[in-house]
């Protein structure tokens, strides 16, 4: 699996046709346990992130996700914002100066997101957040050869993995035992952007063939 | 739900143009921003003090920019954090030179977004210091625990202070002592409803009332039955009495804090109950603040803060 | 409706009981009275100023007792005027032999228990003056305007003017000269319901509000369909605007005030469109007051006063 | 007619219990062409003013009426406190002194309190208000010998005659047209009163058969 501007653009895109559609549900899903905004939150984000990249002409994919972390820092605000703001700013930091994302490149900038995650929320496996979709994902990655698609499958088992666990971070936690039997939305928006992933690699090879 | 607002999507913009347009001998909006400066900032020689969270509690926290108390107030959506860039914007505004102080709620959003504001701007070379502020007695793991009304204490404490030449150690200093000596505990009867999705942020019954809410109407300890005033105050007051174990003899100041939509007539025969048993208990009320000060847009309901006063403390707030 | 408060009947003594707790430095309560005064009263060779009404407004009545304001605010039970035996009370207690000036609303009730309290006064050689406030532009009839939130300019300007020393002539001359340039405007969308009934005062429905309504949910000039902030604003500023034929180039003070659950986030999302109207037509706005100052319980809803400034009016207002 | 300190007692007491009767009555009336608390000003005065005249020994009528209306001065507020109270008391001038009302001093006594309550209301016949009772009943015992079950009647019609009438003075006057087809509160508490002084002269007259 070799990313290039291109795919990754196409990555971001699709990202946010599916946060757009799911923005309601996100957001219903933060209800119970949250305060009802993470689906807006996100929506206000990659709507932005589209109009940023789109306006641009990148030539390595370093910038392109740097232009997509401080879009998200600066719009999304809550919780999700600096989280993922600083997991895709990680990244970037890795991809910097390469026009295309190599396997290895891959894992590292994976490596580089979750370790700014783990920093920046001070949360661990198993807390009910969007960690528990990213670090199996990055065990994946770690340990087997990249399949699209079954990256997609540890996503969604991370993020179904969530209901049951009772938060542990973040405003979910203030719901104690009520948060459990509940999907975190941190959790499911990471799915997403793993589906999009997929999904846009998909068509790319779709393309291709 | 009946809302005053034009489009949902711009009530926070429309909301500071207002603030603006009404204060212009207090604070000025930077331009193409959610913040609000005080407009002598930055102040010559004097540390920066900057706060700010969602908005939907005002009058947090752009009314309480001003001399004695806040440099600059950053304002996110409703009932979400402001973005860092946002902060930083701030900070960068009421720099003097001599560093700000940057006083956070706790809240992962809040704390997160001020910290990678504060990373931008150690990046430029200006100094700052956060103060998380915890203090809301009805969590009770200490660092779960939320920022609430109690926060105001803080800006007003250490706003004065910095006014009086305190520098950036001294004043993060003050604000944890600070911070240290209040409690909160809140009550809520009705939840207040976002612009944004129209919906209120849970529902409760006609005789039930929800004991140490959030100010985003997050849950608390416990859903009883409505009470009547004396004793919903007796157990909001013991618990933030027990809670910092005030003895007898001790000097504290009050905030009895109306979440937006409770009459002050109500909050005053809450206060009421308050002075009688602090006066029972032979603990002094050196000052009582009684209004709203830090809402949770139209939420029923009240909260009351305490600060244990020491010298220091008194020095500040009195 | 859920409200904080222990029995119905005990509210107004509860009430202010907790404000005399609250504020011991400013004002004292006068024994077995509904009376707020301030502590110095009687203020020596200064003339007197008495306010009051029903309770349910708070912070009026008693919110403005202290310096540069009231000497005394006597309160009545829930929306219903105060007896004269307790503002002769509170006449006895500030008048400093310099006489004292009534500041009363345009309400039946209040009206006439004001002139009987001034009977009191006289017969026991206190000289009063009585000035009644009919600043509602909703009522067509001049001598059928009520009283409502534009009574606060009053009683701000006349209280600071007699602390310079006016005499009672001069103080009920300015109290009429004020009262003549304020217009007020109301708008509600939710009543409040007063403790001893528990029953709302009107009803209205989700889509609907109501244009001019008073400050005790008697009904106003029209009910309409809700609509959207800034179009609600023109239709409250243009009211009061015509009413008093402001023209451009003038001088005024806005009040934007909340009649007790409408966040002020809406308030100020309203002040926004009438600064914007105001400079559109070339009005000067020199001062704003944004907040609660005459409530109704919980009502929904705001309220725009207008004061328009000559020179007179700047000195002792800005 | 002729009522002693005994019957003028009486009166005030079957007043007080029709008012507490009364009392959601009279605040239902105020409802929906007020504010909903006449009763409520009227019984928390009422209340007061038999406790009142249950303790004090009374030589003559005039002290007992300025007691009467002292109370309900203090403690009715509202409109209704000073109309009432200024009534009672310029009948209490005219009564100052006398054991006993004779006809002739019962019409002097009623002809100040509508005076009274003229000048301090400010209002006229026909604007909706207890004056619409209180004229027709001095118009009557000025004209006719004075026959208590007649002087209800009259009352009676007066307070009925309100529903049809548009307010012009007090509260009520806000509601402009919507204030027709009600009946004014204060009209109803004002029959009362007559209702109460024909029931306890008959109940006096029945006494003494
Ligand atoms: N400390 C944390 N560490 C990791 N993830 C967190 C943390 N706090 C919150 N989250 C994630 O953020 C999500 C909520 O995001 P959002 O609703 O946008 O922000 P907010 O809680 O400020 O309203 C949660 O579902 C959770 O996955
Ligand atoms: N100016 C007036 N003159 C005569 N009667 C009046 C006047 N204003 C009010 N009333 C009477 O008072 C009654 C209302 O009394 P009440 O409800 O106790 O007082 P409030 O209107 O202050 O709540 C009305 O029904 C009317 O009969
Ligand atoms: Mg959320
Ligand atoms: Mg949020
Ligand atoms: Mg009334
Ligand atoms: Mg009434």
């Amino acid at each position: 699996m070799n990313l290039s501007v291109e795919d990754v653009k196409r990555w971001m895109h699709v990202s946010n046709q599916k946060i757009q559609e799911n923005k309601e549900y996100l957001s219903e899903l933060d209800q119970p346990i949250g305060d009802g905004d993470h689906g807006h939150n996100l929506g206000r984000g990659f709507e932005e992130v589209v109009k940023k990249i789109e306006r641009e002409d990148y030539q390595e994919i370093g910038a392109l996700m740097k232009d997509v972390a401080m879009t998200l820092i600066s719009k999304v605000g809550g919780a999700a914002g600096p989280l993922y703001g600083t997991a895709f700013l990680k990244a970037a930091d890795e991809w910097k100066g390469s026009p295309t994302i190599t396997e290895e490149l891959f894992i590292q900038g994976l490596e580089a997101a979750v370790e700014g995650l783990r920093t920046r929320g001070k949360a661990d496996r198993g807390e009910k957040t969007l960690i528990d979709v990213w670090v199996p994902v990055l065990d994946y990655v770690q340990n087997h050869d990249i399949q699209p698609f079954e990256l997609k499958g540890i996503a969604k088992e991370g993020m179904q993995s969530t209901n049951g666990m009772q938060a542990k971070k973040g405003r979910a936690a203030y719901f104690r035992e009520a948060s459990t039997s509940h999907i975190d939305p941190g959790a499911y928006s990471s799915y997403l952007l793993f589906e999009a992933l997929y999904e846009s690699v998909n068509i790319e090879e779709g393309a291709h063939d | 739900m009946k809302k005053i607002i034009n489009r949902p999507e711009n009530v926070v913009d429309e909301m500071l143009e207002g603030m603006a347009a009404a204060h212009p001998d207090t604070l000025k909006r930077l331009p193409d921003s959610n913040v609000l400066v005080r407009n002598e900032a930055p102040v010559l020689g004097k540390v920066g003090l900057v706060s700010g969270g969602g908005s939907g509690h005002e009058p947090a926290h752009a009314g309480f920019v001003g001399e004695n108390m806040l440099d600059a107030a950053v304002a996110g959506e409703v009932f979400t954090s402001p973005t860092p860039d946002q902060i930083f914007e701030a900070v960068k505004a009421v720099d003097s030179g001599n560093g700000v102080l940057l006083i956070v709620k706790n809240y992962s959003g809040d704390v997160m977004n001020f910290e990678m504001a504060a990373e931008m701007a150690e990046a430029e070379g200006i100094r700052t210091e956060q103060v998380v502020i915890k203090d809301d007695a009805a969590v009770e793991k200490e660092d779960d625990r939320r920022g609430v009304a109690g926060t105001i204490f803080v800006h007003k404490i250490v706003g004065t202070a910095v006014e009086e030449g305190l520098n950036l150690d001294e004043a993060a200093e003050l604000a944890r002592h600070t911070a240290e000596n209040v409690r909160s505990m809140g009550v809520s009867l009705k939840p207040g409803v976002v612009p944004a999705s129209g919906q209120p942020g849970f529902t409760l019954q006609e005789d039930e009332m929800e004991l140490g809410t959030g100010i985003h109407g997050e849950p608390g300890m416990e859903r009883k039955p409505m009470q009547e005033a004396d004793r919903l105050t007796e157990e909001l007051l013991e618990k933030v009495l027990d809670d910092m174990d005030v003895a007898a003899g001790e000097d504290v100041a009050i905030m009895t804090n109306g979440q937006g939509s409770t009459p002050l007539m109500e909050l005053y025969i809450v206060h009421r109950k308050v002075a009688q048993m602090l006066k029972e208990r032979n603990i002094h009320l050196k000052q009582s603040m009684v209004g709203e000060y830090m809402t949770s847009l139209e939420m029923a309901g009240c909260s009351l803060s305490i600060l244990r006063l020491d010298e220091t403390l008194k020095k500040y707030l009195l």
